[in-house]
Order: C-alpha cells, then structure tokens, then sequence
C-alpha cells in the first residue's frame, strides 16, 4: 500500500520521521475537534517552530481527491465530506429519538405480555394510555398489532416485531429476563411477592388460542 | 441512582452485622482471602502447597476468633472444609470412594485460586489499555447536514429492562397495600358486643350482632374472631354467657342475669 | 504527492475508477459518523457487488500509520484517532467514572468466560455478587444479557457488547488480552481441565517428581 506521506515534501529542513509526526498529529486534532480549528490553536499544540500553514495545504492537498476533504473556512480548518458524496449521508443527518417513559414503559409491558390488548396494558400500567404512545410505538417499527383477542368486543392484541428483537439485540422473546433476573442484575429493588414472577414470554411468532388473525374480520 | 453510583465506588455492604475483621481488612470472602495468603507463600501460583495454605487459613481463623470476632459464616465454611481437606491429605486414602481424592480436592483449589488470579489481571490488563475517550477518541463533528430527516428511535436494552422492572415494582407496592385488610379491633368488638346486647338476657347467636360485618366477606373472619375473643374476656369478668350445643353448631350469647341481678340490687 | 488509490488494488474485476469511487464512499460515511458503523449498513449504501470487507481492509491499512486509524470492532468500523497522540486530545476527554474493583472483575468475567451465568460469575469470584454490580455493567452498556444456558431454571447468560469493544480499543473478543494463553491454560473452564496438576502437599508421603531423595548427609 502506498503511503500517503512518503513523499512530496515540501518542509526539507525537517527529518521525514518529525515531518510525519506533524502531519498525524495535525489530522488528529482536526478528526476530534468540535468545531473548526485556527492555525493559531492548531500551532499551539504543535512542538515550537514547525509552520503549520505549510503542513495543513499538504494535508490538504493529499485528502483532495478523498472521501473526506480537508477544508478551510475563514481562518479555520476542518474535515468535511466530499461534496459529491453528500447523498451518502442522507441516513447519517438522522435525528435520534428518546422515546419518553411512558412509550418505554408500554413498550416494556408488550414485550413481556404479549399479545396484550390496550385494555390490559392500561391495567398493568395503571393509567390510561394515550392514543400518540401506541402509534408511537407502532412507528418505530418494534410493535405491531398480532390479531384479535376472542373476548367481548374482540380488541386488538399487540406484540413485537422482529426488528425490535433486531434493535435490543435479543434473539428471542424469551431472553429477555425475568424478574428474578432483574433482580439478581440489581434492576428490581422491590421484594417480590411468591407466585409473582413475570408473566412467561410468549414467542412473537404465531397466534395464541384465545387470539384470532387480523384479517379475519 | 445513588445506589448505581456507590456501586461504582464499592460494592456496598449489604448489612451492618456482616461487616467483619476479615472483611475490614479489604477479603471479598474466603477464596480472596486464600489467595492473599497463598501470595504470601511468594511462589508461582502453581506451586502452592495447599496443605501449607490450608494451615495458614486454620491459623488465620483462629487467630480472629481468639480476639472475640465475629466471622462470617462462609470463612467458617471454607475452614471445616480446609480442615477436612487437611486431614485428607495427611492419612493415606482410603479405599477408593465415592468422594474425591484428597489430592483432587487440592488440585480443584488450586484451580480456583489460580483462575480467580488470573481474572484479577485481566481486569487490570483491561483497566491499563487505551481507551475510547481517554487515549483515542472519535470524529468530534459528525456530519449531519439537514434535509430530509429521518427519525430514529433511540432505546437501549438497559432502559427497556429498567421501565419494566420500575413499572412492576411500582406494582408490588401497591400489592402490599392490597394486603392491608381492615381488621376489627378487639376493641372495638367489645364496645359493639356490650352495646347492642345491653340489657338483653335472652340467648341470641352472636352472629345477630355482626350481621352488618358478616356481609362483607372481607370482613366475617375478623369480626368473627375479634367478637369470639371479646366476649371470652366478657365472660370471664363475668358480665356475658356464652353457650354452644355441639362443636362448630352457632353460638349464643346473652347478659349474665347474675349481674343483671347485681345491677339491680 | 502519491495516492492512496493509485495501486494495491485486490479487486480487480473492476475499473479502477469504480475501486476509487467505493473507497471514498465508504471513507465519507464512516468519516461522518461518530458511532461505529456495521458492514451490513455500509453495504446498504454501496452499489450490489461491492465487498465491502475487502475494501475496509484495504482502507484500514492505508490509514494503518496515520493520525486517525480505521478500527474493526466487531463486526462494526470506526474512525479513531491513533492512540499514541492521545496527549494532545486531553481537552476532549470524557470524565470517566471509576469502576470498583469488584465491577471491573466482574467485568473482565464476563468478558473472558462468556456467555457466563451469574451463578458461574459467583463460582470464579467465590463471593456472590453484590446487587448493582451487574446494573452498573448493564448500565455502561458494555455488558448485555445474551441469551439463556440450557440448563435447568434456564439462567441468563451474559457477554459483552459492541461498545465494550470500542471502548477497550478491541476489533475483536478474541482480541482480548492473553485469551489465547488463559484458554491454553484451561483457566476458561468452568472446571478442572484434565492435567492440572495438583500442586504437591506438604509432608505427604513420598518423593514427587521434582524431588530428589536427600542421600546421605
């Protein structure tokens, strides 16, 4: 693999090893930094006497005809994508999402009781679950709704999808833990009463007897 | 959180009593305890005498007694089983058992001991390496350039499991208050007894005068029992009788006309 | 000043122009992200055909001597600064919180014997493990519940995650600090491996291999 510094130099009075040290260290500061860094606080980091200008043109220079480009803005100096690859990063300007307690905490209880109807989730949370928490969670892709409950009124029953296995890393529903688990991992204070362990969870796959499909209606 | 955060610090002892010499002395139980003195036989961990350990534990243990310590009954454990292991490998084996060998029961410490050290530096190998953050660190600006934004949810296994054991455990105490039935005080039975009875001395079941509690299921056992033993306490001060014609059929109660008598008089 | 690209190429089925081009690509997205990226989301993004891997290796060489690294960690990559310039980056440093010892033992644990039980957590440190200390892990998000032992009462098992790995500066667990040797040594086991040998005892009868008798003095 050729090297990207072997060669080119236009700083002769250095040794090549010094110059290549330069080098790295300047492309370091400019990877970590924040913001776009000057000359003047990129120089105050490097060993006295070395010209920074130079340094960073021929940095500039090398990254040039790269993915990432080395750009000056105003005084400033910072990497940035290459223009012509700005469509690449239509996924990255993604925007991430805290899902707020209440959804974490429906989200929790589908994953654990399912499939559970809105009924039942209100009555293990208990308080009613607004609309947007349940649509919420139907957008991220994680729950979806499995079929009908054989019961009055025939509700809906919920459960999770693959892609929320996918997310939390799981590869079943039944790994998750119970509360023993939970609270052998320290997770659960509480003491638990005897015969009130979590509810056995069911496998996302299939229909329970008391369920019937969507699309029988 | 503050437990979380103490724990990064120490593991916090569970209880005051448990906290012993030993303990004090920075041991997280028997098997630390062994490998500090088996360090201090200053030899390759593979060449320990576990017969030289196990005497050094017995006169370790002995030692904190003498001085009136408590000791947590695990080191006590460890040390009838270092007794025995000693005994073992003193006396020829017996005839082949079921158990062990004297000398596998050795070799099978040692192997611990060996793999807790072991465990040790490797938690201070990994403690020793550069780390994200500290040696190396990652792009500072992340290009995110706005338009067309999509959204990602962001969640963790950690919160999903934290909400879910924080929701449940909101539930266990509202599991107990369930549990808190109403009771009918002994008290408050007597006063009930002697006034609705007040001067009446002819024989009624006594469950005439709980009818308003024995209609709420949840209430018969207690005001049952509190009204049985209530007018026990009045009988035997002598101002109610009580009478029952064979086990478990109703029983009756009235005023003691004796005292009703005396009252008179 | 001589290109990266210019040659070295092991995939020559294609032009070099369409090489140049996927390099880039893949250098403008993981340049772009601060969070490791995994092969499978980088691919999403490349023409069909493309293999990645060949082409992260490739770039991982390149960039081998210079003052940002491309890191393998797991089966994510990353862009990191080289490590050895660390002390010029002090002011980006994250305020660490200090494992107790006990966390970082259970920790390396973890790491070293995974998929682990708690139970078999608590035989290697032949102590039980205090509540919290498996949260605070949990809580790093170093340490995630992987699955479940087949053994009676089904235990959680527990190994680490990407992020460990990142964080520690591993491409892989195999990575891990004298794996190699502790697994030769049969100290991985869950038991005694066959031929450990039993440290000798004292004043047992007979003379042991390393000994010889004391002739006489």
């Amino acid at each position: 693999m050729p090297d990207l510094f072997a060669s080119g130099s236009n700083v002769t009075s250095l040794s090549p090893e010094d110059r290549r040290l330069h080098l790295r260290m300047l492309e370091a500061m400019l990877f970590a930094s924040a913001k776009p860094m000057s000359e003047a606080e990129l120089a105050a980091k490097m060993p006295e006497g070395v010209t920074v200008d130079v340094l960073l043109h021929e940095l500039q220079t090398a990254y040039a005809s790269r993915g990432v480009n080395l750009r000056r803005i105003g005084d400033c100096w910072a990497f940035r994508t290459a223009s012509d690859l700005g469509f690449l990063l239509q996924e990255h300007k993604v925007e991430e999402r805290k899902l707020s307690r209440a959804a974490m905490e429906t989200l929790a209880i589908i994953a654990y009781h399912q499939p559970v109807t809105r009924a039942e989730i209100e009555e293990v949370r208990g308080v009613s679950t607004s609309k947007g928490t349940l649509d919420v969670l139907l957008e991220t892709g994680w729950v979806r709704p499995r079929g009908r409950r054989r019961s009055p009124g025939r509700p809906l029953t919920f459960g999770t999808t693959n892609e929320f296995l996918d997310h939390f890393g799981l590869a079943a529903i039944g790994d998750l833990p119970g509360l023993l688990d939970l609270k052998a991992a320290g997770l659960l204070n509480a003491n638990i009463p005897p015969g009130f362990e979590a509810p056995p969870a069911f496998g996302s796959e299939g229909l329970r007897d008391d369920e019937d499909p969507l699309d029988g209606d | 959180m503050s437990v979380a955060a103490d724990a990064f610090e120490e593991d916090t002892p569970v209880d005051e009593a448990e906290v012993l010499l030993v303990d004090v002395d920075g041991f997280e139980g028997p098997l630390d305890l062994l490998l500090a003195l088996a360090r201090s036989q200053k030899v390759d961990l593979t060449k320990i005498s576990v017969l030289a350990l196990a005497e050094q534990y017995l006169v370790f243990i002995d030692h904190a007694r003498k001085l009136h310590l408590q000791i947590a009954a695990d080191y006590l454990v460890m040390a009838a089983w270092l007794a025995y292991l000693k005994s073992r490998l003193l006396l020829p084996d017996p005839e082949p058992m079921e158990e062990p060998s004297g000398e596998e029961m050795a070799a099978r410490l040692a192997f611990r001991l060996k793999r807790l050290q072991a465990m040790r530096d490797a938690a201070e190998k990994l403690s020793d390496r550069d780390k994200l953050g500290s040696s190396f660190f990652e792009r500072g600006m992340p290009e995110a350039i706005a338009s067309d934004r999509t959204m990602r949810w962001g969640a963790e296994l950690y919160d999903l499991l934290q909400s879910y054991s924080a929701l449940r455990a909101r539930q266990f105490a509202s599991f107990v208050k369930v549990k808190k039935r109403k009771v009918i005080g002994l008290q408050e039975a007597r006063d009930r007894l002697m006034r609705l009875i007040g001067d009446d001395a002819t024989w009624m079941p006594m469950d005439t005068y709980l009818t308003e509690f024995l209609a709420k299921p949840e209430l018969r056992a207690t005001a049952r029992a509190s009204a049985l033993s209530a007018s026990l306490e009045l009988v035997r001060e002598g101002k109610l009788e009580l009478t029952q014609s064979s086990n478990f059929a109703p029983l009756y109660v009235r005023r003691r006309s004796a005292s009703l008598e005396a009252k008179r008089a």
